[in-house]
């Protein structure tokens, strides 16, 4: 199967190093103390957060930090063939490498014997699910007034007929060669996420980890774009309040 | 769907809980409710289809600040060994730890359980879809429709919305017969079943109760009609009774409500 | 499949308002606190109740009520094909209900912190089961000595052919047009069982009420005389030891 | 199967164990039991078959205040790869909490397990059903015995109420071969094996224990016998040991009872 | 099938009172309190040994003894055909069987509130598992220093073509018409496991039963080299390290 | 696959963790590991194959005081639907009790679930095995290969234990093709993975760390490299961050380590 024409494009008409379309919301829910959603390709991925709260059962506290605690869960219906309700094996070890990924960025130290829960689930699927997720779990942790070092963010590379490439679509991920999320934290440019698999020499592993890096501090600013739109509406609703 | 009371808390909570009952039970009894509704007025749910395009069909619903999403796959099985010429419906729920501080991950609770069934029945019972008709080979393979229902945030009323979705979801559904050389056609919909549910509270019927009024609700009571006003399922759930003239009072505002949301939101 | 014939009679020779065959005795097990056994038909129920006693786990203690859990389970061979053991869903919705319709009449209030357990064993089933088991169920917390309001009892009325009848067997079950489960509190007549499928005009509704309503007044005479067959038996044996 | 202790109350429970214990080692070593009977002496069974007609076929066992309700089910299913032409035998036993303060439901326990097994064991290797007989067609369909027990009241010696309720229930058991177009036809009956447990109290062996004994005994020794005196199958329980006195001594009780039980109770 | 030919041998050319070879090794792993490796003919069991530690969680205490906890496990590829993880009916049974066995031998009582955890092995299997577990599992606690009043030691007899042999191998134990498992305290022949299955006569047991002691007694002697061989070769690095 | 801390002596061991990690992390500043190790440098692996005669393959791996057994069975089943010319890999970890007093009975832990699945991936997309040569009969029959990885004593690092384990079983393992009448085979092997994991203590990478090592660990990396030394699967581990040139540097001495490893104890 051809993923890249004469032209050099992909199968979706992207360019090597172009992303799929991204879209950040935040303070969807109500219930939740933080939430977001976002829409990134035909992603679809809502996020709750609740917390810090008193860890249960008590033999889960940690006298010194926090539990960042994420559940990533995929509805029956996000897939072409539909999955039985319930974690399997690869949305424990998702939900793993998640939060392990925010706690790298959460003050965990200014909440000991809590558990902070974030719940991310895909509403719809189609490659790259786990970064979607990450990235929408920091804004909602940010929504939910929780202290982090930074926010979390992360893109995945790849390489497919051999060339590397950003962002991999769902027949990309089928099809190609190598898949590699991977998210940082911008400001320092820490790596806190990072899977691989597939076929990478050094030099393309090093491309990939170069392209993803890029990508991820655009979609900060995404991140950061989104969190100022819930603070305006919220200021442009009390100003009306006060105006009234 | 109660309210968990924390073991540390618990007596603080306890007083929390009886002055809202007595307040709300005192309102009621002066005949308004505590968001400004009357006792027969719904939430005014909203409805938005194909939220999911790779599902057979979808829809999310809104009633309140509570928000579902449905969501329908279709794919080939085996029929029951007792239905041979029928198709299958099978419907779950999911109460997202997300939607809720109260609810909690693992398998299905009671509630979600009994939610799901409620659901399945006014559907099943309804005869909304023509099983029949999802026959691919008889005894062999059937067409399997998969109803399932995400709770994504939680205000009160869960059937209601839960029902509207799948109906609204199923009404859009294609089932993908391109899979096996046919061309893909909408469910076969024989009914259009609105399911109602209402509060007990004092000794008034709330419809459409929201999270505060549930919470202290003495019993609770759904009913599902069809387009000719026929009765096609009920449920009472809770730990209190209702007496005859409550359950035909909500009987009789089900069938009217019905009628309105059949038409005003699913445009039938 | 025809239900009723020309004479209007239905398959098993009852008119439209004529109950099964109804026994209960009291008392019928050792350990349990109160213990009951109905035969309904071909139904052939088995309750024992235990408590109050303290709730455990902890954390489900309720400070201001007794929780009343029951535990509705088919036995695997009651059926026609064996049923798996354990709970299935309908199985955990059925022991909801009947445990929220026993609420309505237990004192609750009277015993915080604890749990009140009633087992309903279907030994063999025949349509009807719920109701036959919450009828026994309440004749088995008055054996335990559990104050209650007045005692609950129930049974089916449904519709078949067109017409509204009392208490449907197994085959009016399968093949009849609706199936209205409830259950009262004969004091008061306040209802605290109700489901109900299939389809019913709201006129054959309300007549499917009264004809249930009728009935449960009926049964509930059935169950004082199986307390009192109990209270009269043990009389007899106090005075045959005060005659030895 | 043994009482469970309170963390509130457990010491008080352990002082009145304790003493439970002494007093029935005390009298056993004086030759008598609790309730008057002799070491090998039992409760005197009592079988009620037919109890549920819905099954294929179903005994009632009363052993003192026990009480076990066997119900057999025979289906058609696929015979195991290693065994095409053997029809299947499967045995399970609920312990529901309807029978004990101590029994809690959910899966089985380890107790319920262990019971299931010793049941199954002493029907399967005495060979009282002749499984070869029960294949409808090799290696594609057999017959599937499944015997279910379940306990309804407890006070002591499940094994031997188990044991024979499903011996009972087997003898009346019809194959429902009219579903595959033949007649109906009883299970084929090659051997009848009864089942005799003993409690080790002191350094007796008390045939038939009833619920106090059980809670005080020191070992548990269960001995299946055949018609012609051989043994078929046994299972020593609970942590303490046994003699090989003891065993011989309860293995000669054992096939003196099972001979009495078969003729007077089973009249075989 | 014939098990045994006509110079009187088994299928594995042994005699019918002859065991198959046995190697008893102790203190084999680092991280368990005691532990021992057993291989009994094809059979492989490895035990580990945890404790006396805090019975966990706390209803599981016992005021006036220590639990014994065995838990039997098979590999997945320890049979022929690969067995699903976990533990299944079979193993829950001889799990109890062996605690219960132990348990007749350890002074439980030293150690209220407590839990002697013993974790059994089968890496291979070849029949007799239950009994080469428990042989091992005594010789582990000793290793983990636990008080004992006598190890426990067994031995399988059983009859294959109406004759009594000692230790079944699989062939013997899936065609031969009973297995006998037993097990002993060597010091005053008390019987602790016991289980039966197939067909004897009550002389056929009497012997079955003298043959598996006369075994134990012997296969008790194993145990004790092996548990000297690691002593004496601790006391060999000592005295190096003294002689250093 | 951290230490649990009972709530009792809660303190106490947070105390003496922190010592712990201090102690490391000073160390390890000063360029030394605990035992002597430079930060490079593997505990030396020790492989014994065949050690389960009835597997279809078997290792039992030796790193430090780690010691896991990884067993292979192989056999007949259906193929995956998306993938009729392929056979089946599936790879399964048990954290037995026996290894750790961490180590609790049950379900598999999300550790465990973890560790199977990186083992897996690093042999699955290395290509190792050629599972188009696994196909008995296109679209019905393929063989399946299962990796059981038993963890009998942990001393740190099961994912290079393990994922050693499962390629020397896998380089000797026998497809049991007289099943069907032709002759046994080797499985088809196209490339040999081999995986090393770092501890990140302070800024330094620690390859094959020990359990002193892993327990106060800020990250973990494992890096699996094929014969041509392209990577071929990656996974952090842990609540904390590694810099892009730890990565690199981790995946330099990963390349090293893995032609070392793959010729010194595979011979390959």
């Amino acid at each position: 199967m051809k993923l890249i024409n004469e032209e050099g494009l992909r199968t979706d008409g992207r360019k090597f190093n172009e992303l799929r379309p991204i879209k950040i919301e935040v303070g969807v829910l109500n219930r939740a103390d933080g939430s977001s959603y976002i829409e990134w390709g035909g992603n679809k991925v809502l996020v709750a957060v609740y917390g810090p709260r008193e860890a249960f059962p008590k033999h889960t506290q940690n006298a010194s930090r926090a539990n960042v605690n994420a559940r990533y869960n995929m509805a029956a219906f996000s897939v072409d063939e539909r999955k039985r309700p319930g974690p399997d094996r690869r949305a424990v070890e998702i939900s793993k490498v998640i939060g392990e990924a925010l706690r790298c960025a959460v003050f965990t130290e200014q909440f000991p014997r809590t558990t902070i829960d974030v719940y991310i689930e895909v509403l719809q699927a189609d490659a790259g699910t786990r970064i979607a997720g990450l990235t929408a779990a920091s804004v909602a942790l940010v929504d939910a007034g929780i202290p982090m070092k930074d926010m979390v963010v992360g893109c995945a590379a790849g390489k497919i007929d051999g060339k590397v490439v950003l962002d991999l679509n769902k027949e990309e991920d089928n099809f190609g060669q190598a898949d590699l999320p991977m998210a940082i934290i911008p400001r320092t440019q820490e790596i806190v996420l990072l899977q691989m698999d597939g076929n990478m020499s050094r030099d393309e592993l090093e491309e990939a980890v170069e392209l993803s890096k890029k990508a991820s501090m655009y979609i900060a600013d995404l991140q950061k774009q989104a969190l100022l739109a819930k603070y305006k509406s919220q200021e442009n609703e009390k100003e009306g309040e006060r105006g009234e | 769907m109660k309210r968990k009371v924390s073991a540390v808390s618990k007596s603080a909570d306890e007083i929390v809980y009886g002055l809202k009952r007595e307040y709300l039970e005192k309102i009621c009894s002066e005949g308004s409710r505590i968001d400004g509704r009357k006792f027969d007025e719904t939430r005014g749910a909203t409805v938005n289809t194909n939220f999911v395009p790779r599902a057979e069909g979808s829809a999310e619903v809104r009633l309140g600040d509570t928000r579902v999403l449905v969501g329908i796959k279709i794919e080939q099985g085996e029929p029951f060994p007792d239905t041979p010429k029928s198709g299958i419906l099978t419907t779950n729920a999911e109460l997202l730890p997300m939607a809720s501080p109260t609810f909690e991950p693992g398998p299905p609770s009671p509630d979600a359980i009994e939610l799901a069934r409620v659901v399945d029945r006014g559907i099943r019972e309804s005869k909304m879809i023509d099983l029949d008709k999802l026959v691919i080979k008889e005894g062999e393979k059937v067409w399997v429709v998969f109803i399932d229902m995400h709770i994504l945030d939680y205000d009160g009323n869960l059937i209601d919305a839960c029902s509207l979705g799948a109906v609204a979801a199923l009404l859009e559904a294609k089932v993908p017969a391109s899979q096996i050389g046919a061309e893909d056609f909408p469910l076969p919909i024989n009914h259009i079943p609105i399911t109602i549910t209402f509060s007990k509270i004092g000794s008034n019927m709330l419809a459409d109760p929201n999270l505060e009024e549930e919470e202290v609700e003495y019993a609770r009571l759904s009913v599902a009609t069809n387009e000719n006003g026929d009765v096609v399922a009920m449920q009472k759930g809770e730990g209190g009774s209702i007496t005859q003239e409550e359950l035909f009072s909500a009987v009789d505002t089900s069938i009217k409500l019905g009628k309105d949301i059949r038409k005003r939101v699913l445009g039938k």
